[in-house]
C-alpha cells in the first residue's frame, strides 16, 4: 500500500467522522470542528490525487496541491465567520444554540418571533 | 570520517529518542501537574536538541544547519516561557484543578 | 478552439471586475462612498450583461476568454452562453432594482462617517453580484468553488444585518448548510480532477464515462448544491432566513442567490454529465422538485407573516425547478421544451419573487407588521403595492399572461408529450395551492376595512417593485427567438462515448 | 543509516502518541496542554528524520514553520484558560464583550 | 526501505485515532487542542505526499490559527456566560449519523482505491510553462499565474469574510478596535517570550516567503506566519488591535487582491490580456503581486480572528 492510498482512505475515513460530528452534534462550536475535520479530509484527497499525478519530473501534480492551499484559507476564512456569528449569537441570546427554544435571555427588540 | 559522523549521529539521535521516551513516561506516570512539567520539559529540551545535533553533520548545507539550530533554539524558548506560564497557572489555581 | 478566447470575450472579464473592484472601492473607502460606489456599478453592469448578450445573440457562439492566456485544462475559460447572457441581464436589473429601493433604509445617517449596517449592505449587494457573474461565466469546476464561497460570505452577513438574535441564527443555519454543502461540491471537484486531470466543463464533458469516481462526485456535488438550492428536505435553513433579511436584501437572496447554486446544477448535469445514461437522477430530483412543490406550498399556506409565506413560496417554486431534469434530458423532441420552460421558470420565479418581497418590505414599514391577519383593506390605502404582489402572484400561479405561465405551459408540454404525466398532476396541483396562498393575501386586503399606515410608501420604491412584477408579466410575452437564444451552447447529447 | 532515523522517527513518534493519552484523561487542562506540547516537539523530531530519509526538498522550512506555531499555540492556550484556572484576568477587557453589547 | 510503510500505517492510524477524539471529546478546550495536535500530524502526512507548502500551510493556517480562533472562541464564550451545551442528540438519530457516515466513508475509500489509471495529471503542462514564468516553485507558478483568477478571488473572500465578521458588532461599536485577544495582565515570562519569539518568527516568515519563488514556501505560508507573530504580540499585549476604520488597515486589507487586480489589468494593457504577465517581466511582476499579498495575508488573518469591534476596546 502506498502513502498515497494510505492518505487516501485516512480522508474518507476523517471525512465520515467528520461528517458524523456534524449531524450528531449539538453545539454550533463543535459543528464547527467537523466542518473543519471535514475540510482536511477533502484537502488529503486532493492530496493523493496530486501524489497519483507525479510526472514530468515532479513528485506531484502542483495543480491540486495550490488548490488545497486555496482551500485551507477559504476554509479558515469560514470558520472565522461562523465563531463571530456563535458568538454574538451568544451575547444576544444568552445562549448558543440554533433552537430559540433554549435561548435564555430573548432578545425583545425584535416585534416578533416566527410568527406561528 | 563520515562513518564516524554517522556514528554520532546515531547515538545523539537514540539519546534524543530516549529523552522523549523519558518524558512521555514521566507525563504519564508523574503524580501531579507540577513534577509532570518538569518531565515535560526535559523531554522537549533535550529529547530535540539531541536529534538535531545528531542531524547536523547529514545537513547538506550551512543553511539548513543553521535552521536546525533555530528550530531548537525556538522550540527551547517556548518550552522555558510556557513552562513558566503554566506553572503559574498552577500555582494560582491549585484549588480549582 | 474550445478554450480560445473569442472576439468579445474580455467583456466577460469586465463583468466580474466591475463588481469586484466596487468591493475592495467601498471597502477601502468606506462611509458615504460605498453606497456611492455600488450605485455606480450598477448601470455599467448592467450595460456590460447587455453588451454580452449582445455578442452571443450576434455570433449565435458562447463568448469564451481563457484567463491569463493559459487555456483549459492548466488555466481558467471563462464562458458565456445563451442562459448565462439572459441570467446576467436578469441579475443586473434586480440588482439595480434592490439597490434603489435600498438606498430608502440603507443610506449612512448624517453625522456619521460611516456606520455598520450600509457599508454591510452595500459591500455585500455588490459581492453578491459578482459571484453570480463568476457563476454565470466560469467555465471551471475548482474557480465556481471559489464563486459559491464568494455567494455563502457575501449573503449570510445580509440575513443577520439587523443583529436580532432570531436573525443570527437563521445566518448562522444558513452558513452550516452552505458550508457543508461547499465541502461536498469540493470533494466532488477532487474526484473529477482525480479521475480526469482537469476541473474545465467543456473538456470534462468530452472525457467522463461512466465511472465509479464520475458517479461519486456527480452524487457529492449534487447533494452539496440541492443545500445550497434548499431543496426540499434541505430547506430549513431557508425560510427563516429569507423572511428575516431586509426586504432589498431578501429579493436578492431569494430572487437570485439560490438560483446560482441551481445555475450550478444545470451546468453540472446539462454540460459536464449529458452522456452519463441518468434517468434515474432525473426521476430522483423530479421527485424531490414534486415534494418541494406540495410541501412548500401547504407550509405557505399556513404561514402567519407575509414574508415567511413569500418565503415558503420560494421552496415550491424551486421545486418547479427540478422538474427541468426528468423533462429536459436527452435530445428528444419534448426535451427543448423541457429546457425553455426551466429557464424561463428561473427568470419569471426570479423577477416575480423580488417584485413580492420589496412590495411586502413596503408594507411592513407603512403599516410597521407584516401579518396577514391585519392587513384587511390595506389594498386602498397602498394600490401600488398590492398589485406588486397581485401580477407576482400571477407569475407564481401560473396563469396567462406572465412568465410563470409560459414556464409552467412549456413543462407541462414537455410532460405531456414525454408521457410523464406525474409531473403535469404535480404542475397543475402547485398551481392550485399557488392560487390558494395568493388569494390568502388579497382578498382580505382588497375587503372593506381600515387600517392606518403609520407612512404612506414612497411612489419611486412601489415603481421600482412594480416594475419588476412587469418584467415577469412581461416575459410571458417572450418570442420564438427568445428560446433559440437560450438554446446557444447548450451541448445536446452527441451519444454516450 | 535512513532505516535507522526511520526507526527513530517511529520510536518518537509512537512515544508521544503513548504521551497523548494525557490529552485524554487530563485531568486538568494544563496537562492537556503539556501533552500537546511534547506532542509538536515529537513531532517535529519525527518530521526531521523522515524527511531526512525520504529527502523531501524544503523540509527545514516546513519545521520551522511548526517550530513558530508550536510556541503561538502554548502561548494561545495559557492564554485562552487564563481565566478558568485564575481569577487575576483583567476585569474590565472581558466584562465589555458580554455586557455593552447587549 | 521496508521502515517506511510502517510508520506510514503508524500515521495514518494516529491521524485516526486524534480526529477521533476531537469529534468525542467531552470538552471543547480537549476537542481543539485534539485538532491542534491533529492539524500538527497533518503536516507529517502532507509532507510524506511529498507536499511541503501544503504542509506549512496546514501546519500555519489549518492547525495554527484556526487552532487559537477556535481556543479564543471557546474562551469567550464562557467568559460570556454563555451556556455551551444544546440537548443531547438521541440515540436513533446517532444510529442512523453513524451508518450514514460509515457508508459515506466507505464509499469514499472504494472510490478513492478505483481511481483510474493511468492517474491524471497537470506535471507536464505545469512543467512546460514554468519557464515563462522565471520560477522554480510550481506551486507558485500556479497560484499566481495559470490559476491567479482564483488567488485573487479568494483573496476578496477574505475581505468578505472580514466584512461579515465586522457587520456582526452592536451599531455603537462600529469604528472602535476589536477587544483584546490577550486575556491576562501583562506577564513577563510572555513579554519575555514576545520580544525574542516576535522578531525571529519575522525572519522566518520573510525568509518562507522569498524563498517561495523557488522552492517551498510563499506568500501564505510566510504571511501565516506573520500573522501568528502579530497574534502573540497581541496576546502578550504588548500592542492592541488596530480601530477597523484606521486607513492604513483598510488599505493593507485589501493591498494584495487590490494590487493582484492591477496587474491583471495591467496584463491587459501591456501583455496578451488579463492576469497575461509580459515575457521577461512575469518573475519580478509575481514577486511584487506575491509581496502585497503576504502584507494582506498577515493583516487579515489576525483581524478575523480579533473579531467583531467592540465598544470597551480603542478608545
Amino acid at each position: 500500500m502506498t502513502p498515497a492510498v494510505l492518505a487516501g482512505l485516512v480522508g474518507a475515513a476523517v471525512v465520515g467522522l467528520g461528517l458524523y460530528g456534524l449531524i450528531v452534534d449539538p453545539q454550533p462550536l463543535r459543528k464547527l470542528l467537523a466542518f473543519n475535520l471535514i475540510g482536511s479530509g477533502v484537502f488529503l484527497i486532493f492530496g493523493i490525487v496530486a501524489r497519483r499525478g507525479a510526472a514530468a519530473g515532479f513528485e506531484f501534480d502542483p495543480v491540486p496541491q495550490a488548490m488545497v492551499i486555496t482551500g485551507i484559507v477559504v476554509a479558515f476564512a469560514a470558520s472565522a465567520l461562523a465563531v463571530a456569528l456563535i458568538l454574538r449569537l451568544s451575547e444576544t441570546s444568552g445562549g448558543v444554540s440554533l433552537d430559540p427554544a433554549v435561548w435564555t435571555k430573548p432578545d425583545d427588540k425584535g416585534e416578533k418571533g416566527d410568527g406561528q | 570520517m563520515s562513518f564516524a559522523l554517522d556514528v554520532f549521529s546515531l547515538a545523539a539521535i537514540g539519546a534524543g529518542a530516549f529523552f522523549f521516551f523519558a518524558g512521555m513516561v514521566g507525563l504519564l506516570r508523574f503524580p501531579d501537574s507540577l513534577t509532570r512539567l518538569h518531565a515535560l520539559t526535559k523531554a522537549d529540551n533535550l529529547g530535540l536538541g539531541l536529534v538535531v545535533l545528531g542531524l547536523l553533520p547529514q545537513a547538506g548545507s550551512l543553511l539548513a544547519a543553521l535552521k536546525l539550530i533555530i528550530v531548537w533554539v525556538l522550540v527551547l524558548l517556548s518550552g522555558a516561557a510556557t513552562s513558566q506560564m503554566i506553572g503559574r497557572a498552577l500555582r494560582k489555581g491549585e484549588d480549582r484543578k | 478552439m474550445m478554450g480560445a478566447t473569442t472576439p468579445g470575450g474580455f467583456l466577460l472579464v469586465l463583468a466580474i471586475l466591475l463588481p469586484v473592484g466596487g468591493v475592495l472601492l467601498s471597502f477601502v473607502l468606506g462611509g458615504r462612498f460605498a453606497e456611492r460606489v455600488a450605485l455606480a456599478v450598477t448601470p455599467l453592469g448592467l450595460a456590460l450583461a447587455l453588451a454580452i448578450a449582445a455578442g452571443v445573440a450576434h455570433s449565435g457562439q458562447p463568448l469564451v476568454y481563457a484567463v491569463g492566456g493559459h487555456p483549459p485544462p492548466l488555466g481558467i475559460a471563462l464562458r458565456a452562453d445563451g442562459i448565462s447572457a439572459v441570467m446576467l441581464v436578469a441579475a443586473a436589473l434586480i440588482f439595480a432594482a434592490s439597490g434603489f429601493y435600498a438606498r430608502a433604509k440603507f443610506s449612512t445617517p448624517p453625522g456619521v462617517a460611516e456606520s455598520r449596517a450600509p457599508l454591510t449592505f452595500w459591500i455585500m449587494l455588490q459581492a453578491i453580484w459578482a459571484a453570480l457573474t463568476i457563476v454565470f461565466v466560469s467555465g471551471d469546476l475548482f474557480n465556481l468553488y471559489v464563486a459559491l464561497e464568494l455567494l455563502t460570505f457575501a449573503a449570510v452577513p445580509l440575513v443577520c444585518i439587523d443583529g436580532r438574535p432570531e436573525t443570527l441564527a437563521a445566518a448562522l443555519r444558513y452558513l452550516l448548510f452552505a458550508l457543508f454543502g461547499s465541502i461536498c461540491y469540493l470533494l466532488g471537484a477532487a474526484l473529477f480532477f482525480g479521475a480526469y486531470g482537469t476541473l474545465d466543463i467543456a473538456l470534462l464533458a468530452q472525457r467522463v464515462h461512466p465511472l465509479p469516481a464520475v458517479w461519486a462526485a456527480a452524487a457529492l456535488m449534487t447533494a452539496g448544491l440541492l443545500a445550497k438550492t434548499a431543496l426540499f428536505p434541505l430547506h430549513l435553513w431557508l425560510p427563516p432566513a429569507h423572511a428575516n433579511a431586509p426586504a432589498a436584501a431578501s429579493a436578492v437572496l431569494s430572487g437570485l442567490v439560490v438560483k446560482g447554486s441551481f445555475f450550478l446544477l444545470l451546468r453540472l448535469w446539462f454540460y459536464v454529465l449529458p452522456g452519463l445514461p441518468a434517468p434515474a437522477v432525473g426521476a430522483v430530483l423530479g421527485t424531490l422538485g414534486s415534494a418541494a412543490i406540495l410541501f412548500g406550498s401547504v407550509l405557505a399556506l399556513r404561514q402567519a407573516r407575509l414574508k415567511l409565506l413569500i418565503a415558503y413560496s420560494t421552496i415550491a417554486q424551486i421545486g418547479y425547478l427540478f422538474l427541468i431534469f426528468p423533462l429536459a434530458s436527452g435530445a428528444h423532441s419534448w426535451s427543448a421544451d423541457g429546457w425553455s420552460g426551466g429557464v424561463m421558470q428561473i427568470l419569471a420565479h426570479a423577477f416575480a419573487k423580488a417584485a413580492m418581497f420589496l412590495a411586502a418590505g413596503l408594507l411592513a414599514e407603512s403599516l410597521g407588521h407584516d401579518q396577514i391577519a391585519k392587513l384587511t383593506g390595506a389594498a386602498r390605502k397602498m394600490p401600488l403595492t398590492f398589485l406588486t404582489l397581485g401580477l407576482g402572484g400571477l407569475s407564481l400561479m401560473g396563469l396567462p399572461p406572465s412568465g410563470g405561465f409560459a414556464a409552467k405551459w412549456l413543462m407541462l408540454r414537455a410532460s405531456v408529450a414525454s408521457g410523464q404525466w406525474l409531473w403535469a398532476l404535480v404542475i397543475l396541483a402547485g398551481g392550485l395551492l399557488a392560487a390558494g396562498y395568493v388569494y390568502r393575501i388579497l382578498a382580505p386586503a382588497l375587503g372593506d376595512g381600515a387600517v392606518a399606515l403609520k407612512a404612506p410608501p414612497q411612489r419611486g420604491r412601489e415603481a421600482v417593485a412594480l416594475s419588476l412584477a412587469l418584467v415577469a408579466v412581461a416575459l410571458g410575452f417572450a418570442p420564438n427567438s427568445f428560446f433559440d437564444f437560450i438554446e446557444i451552447g447548450r451541448p445536446i447529447v452527441m451519444g454516450t462515448p | 543509516m535512513n532505516d535507522l532515523l526511520l526507526a527513530a522517527a517511529g520510536f518518537i513518534l509512537m512515544t508521544v502518541a503513548v504521551g497523548f493519552a494525557r490529552v485524554l484523561r487530563g485531568p486538568a487542562d494544563v496537562d492537556r496542554m503539556m501533552a500537546a506540547q511534547l506532542f509538536a516537539t515529537g513531532g517535529i523530531a519525527a518530521l526531521l528524520l523522515v524527511a531526512h530519509a525520504t529527502t523531501v526538498p524544503g523540509v527545514e522550512d516546513v519545521a520551522l514553520g511548526l517550530a513558530l506555531l508550536g510556541a503561538f499555540a502554548s502561548v494561545a492556550f495559557v492564554n485562552g484558560r487564563a481565566d478558568s484556572t485564575t481569577e487575576s484576568a483583567e476585569p474590565e477587557a472581558e466584562s465589555s464583550q458580554g455586557e455593552d453589547r447587549t | 526501505m521496508n521502515l517506511l510503510p510502517i510508520i506510514d500505517v503508524g500515521l495514518a492510524l494516529l491521524v485516526l485515532g486524534i480526529a477521533t477524539w476531537t469529534i468525542a471529546a467531552r470538552e471543547v478546550f480537549g476537542a481543539v487542542v485534539g485538532y491542534v495536535v491533529y492539524g500538527l500530524l497533518l503536516s507529517l502526512v502532507w509532507v510524506r505526499l511529498y507536499a511541503p507548502d501544503v504542509a506549512l500551510t496546514e501546519a500555519a493556517v489549518g492547525g495554527g490559527v484556526t487552532g487559537v480562533l477556535l481556543l479564543t472562541a471557546g474562551a469567550r464564550l464562557r467568559s460570556g456566560g454563555g451556556k455551551e451545551a444544546g440537548e443531547a442528540t438521541g440515540l436513533p438519530l446517532r444510529v442512523v449519523a453513524a451508518v450514514l457516515s460509515l457508508l459515506v466513508a466507505l464509499g469514499l475509500a472504494a472510490v478513492v482505491l478505483f481511481l483510474p489509471e493511468p492517474p491524471a495529471t497537470l506535471a507536464p503542462e505545469a512543467r512546460a510553462g514554468l519557464a515563462a514564468t522565471g520560477l522554480g516553485n510550481p506551486i507558485t507558478a500556479v497560484l499566481i499565474s495559470y490559476r491567479s483568477f482564483d488567488t485573487m478571488l479568494e483573496k476578496i473572500v477574505l475581505v468578505l469574510a472580514l466584512t461579515g465578521v465586522w457587520s456582526v458588532a452592536a451599531d455603537g461599536a462600529w469604528g472602535r478596535a476589536p477587544a483584546p485577544i490577550g486575556r491576562m495582565a501583562p506577564d513577563g515570562a510572555l513579554t519575555l517570550l514576545t520580544q525574542t519569539l516576535a522578531p525571529l518568527g519575522i525572519v522566518v516568515g520573510l525568509h518562507i516567503f522569498w524563498v517561495g519563488a523557488d522552492a517551498p514556501g510563499g506568500a501564505f505560508q510566510g504571511g501565516a506566519l506573520l500573522a501568528a507573530m502579530w497574534m502573540i504580540v497581541m496576546m502578550a499585549r504588548l500592542a492592541e488591535a488596530p480601530r477597523i476604520d484606521a486607513r492604513w488597515l483598510r488599505l493593507a486589507l485589501i493591498a494584495g487582491p487590490a494590487v493582484f487586480f492591477l496587474a491583471g489589468l495591467a496584463g491587459v494593457a501591456w501583455g496578451d490580456g488579463f492576469f497575461s504577465y509580459p515575457p521577461g517581466f512575469a518573475k519580478p511582476i509575481i514577486l511584487f503581486i506575491e509581496a502585497f499579498m503576504l502584507l494582506t495575508i498577515a493583516v487579515t488573518l489576525p483581524m478575523l480572528v480579533a473579531g467583531p469591534p467592540s465598544k470597551g476596546a480603542g478608545r
